[in-house]
């Protein structure tokens, strides 16, 4: 039982603006692997762990912002199962 | 509804008017407007396109009308926020606040504009001659609404 | 003409979208517009009589203006004032300031009301169901152009 | 010969709001004594000296305003023959 190490962590990632261009998508479901205390950082790891475009366009240093279930959040910010995490860069409206 | 987000342009004077004579105890007004200028860091656009993030911006910019309501002393604030194909001279947003006083309504307004430059989820694409491209954030937007 | 003195009630979509549209540098629109209150220090008001300096006027106001043109980056400046009698929820003044970004044109715009409540030969006198009455300056108006 | 001892200076005087109505008048002309530096004070001393709402209105430590040929000045700003000098109290527009 995956519980047993740690929550069961289905998550709906949504990308937007250059990083939507530079994944080519504008979201995907993700499952995160087995994690005791899962936050925002852990899902930008897996994917940075995949290389390419991931990897460079989150790259430390490089300006993301986050928002779960559609609030501005930290990379520190917690996640649940059935969180939507969208990843963005900094917003550039008005 | 304090805020909008739409593809079609709004008329700044009737959004003013309503605002304004919707209650009696105001005593000023201040709007913002927002346009797409003709030229940025001396590149001429041709085109302006706002994307957003449907689900979270009207939440967001209602978050930020409320914190303008809890932080200054004004009776009411409306934004209205344009996305999609813009072209140089349309307008992108409006931002009117009302008050019975004009220091809380200049500070609340002002601080709309900060918050949503930087809290709000628009991204702006440009077209220009040789191509295209996304604008990035500037660092004077983070100082601006660092300053609240 | 950037200053005007009116009798006659003003378009203020009109005049900014006219401000706004005269040149596509322009990325902010501020705008200011004062209106009669039913209350003042908690007594209903009537009516408010705009007496102004006929001969002085108009030049006081450009002087302001010209004086924000000088300290602040922006592209135009315009300042319409009414004098006469007004009812409560009528307009009194309204500024519009253009400028490429929106900080020098919120600065510019509350400098211009600043200085135009303690510069510009305007007196404003309330009729209550008490009698009639000239409004006392506010210390608060010196302490805002004071800022500046 | 006036200029022996002062400059003749006759001024056109302009009341304005709450002095106007105090006053009873929306203005007038005024023949200052001769005077070697006159300045907008020694208009307002002049007229203070007639006693009534123009002692009262322009006392010290009343707030007055002033313009000289339509231009925001101090008391102590200096006047010549021919000025209009406007007397009126602070003001209250926008």
């Amino acid at each position: 039982m995956r519980d047993s190490v740690g929550n069961l962590v289905r998550l709906r990632l949504v990308y937007l603006a250059r990083l939507r261009e530079a994944f080519s998508s504008a979201g995907e479901r993700l499952e995160l692997a087995p994690h005791d205390a899962p936050t925002v950082a852990a899902v930008v790891a897996t994917l940075r762990a995949r290389g390419g475009a991931f990897e460079s366009e989150l790259a430390p240093g490089r300006a993301v912002r986050f928002a779960v279930n559609q609030r501005l959040v930290r990379a520190d910010h917690p996640i649940a199962d059935g969180d939507e995490v969208a990843i963005f860069p900094p917003v550039t409206g008005g | 509804m304090p805020v909008r987000v739409q593809s079609d342009d709004f008329d700044g004077g009737a959004e003013i008017a309503k605002l304004r004579t919707a209650d009696r105890s105001v005593g000023a007004v201040v709007a913002f407007i927002g346009t797409v200028r003709d030229l940025n860091d001396d590149a001429a656009i041709s085109e302006l396109t706002l994307e957003h993030y449907p689900g979270m911006t009207e939440s967001a910019l209602q978050e930020i009308v409320d914190e303008a309501k809890a932080r200054f002393d004004i009776r009411d604030a409306l934004v209205v926020h344009r996305v999609g194909a813009l072209a140089p001279g349309d307008q992108i947003v409006l931002v009117v606040v009302t008050g019975a006083h004009r220091g809380m309504a200049f500070d609340a307004c002002e601080f709309v504009m900060d918050y949503l430059k930087t809290r709000a989820p628009f991204w702006k694409k440009e077209r220009r001659e040789d191509g295209e491209r996304w604008v990035e954030a500037r660092a004077s937007d983070d100082e601006a609404a660092a300053r609240w």
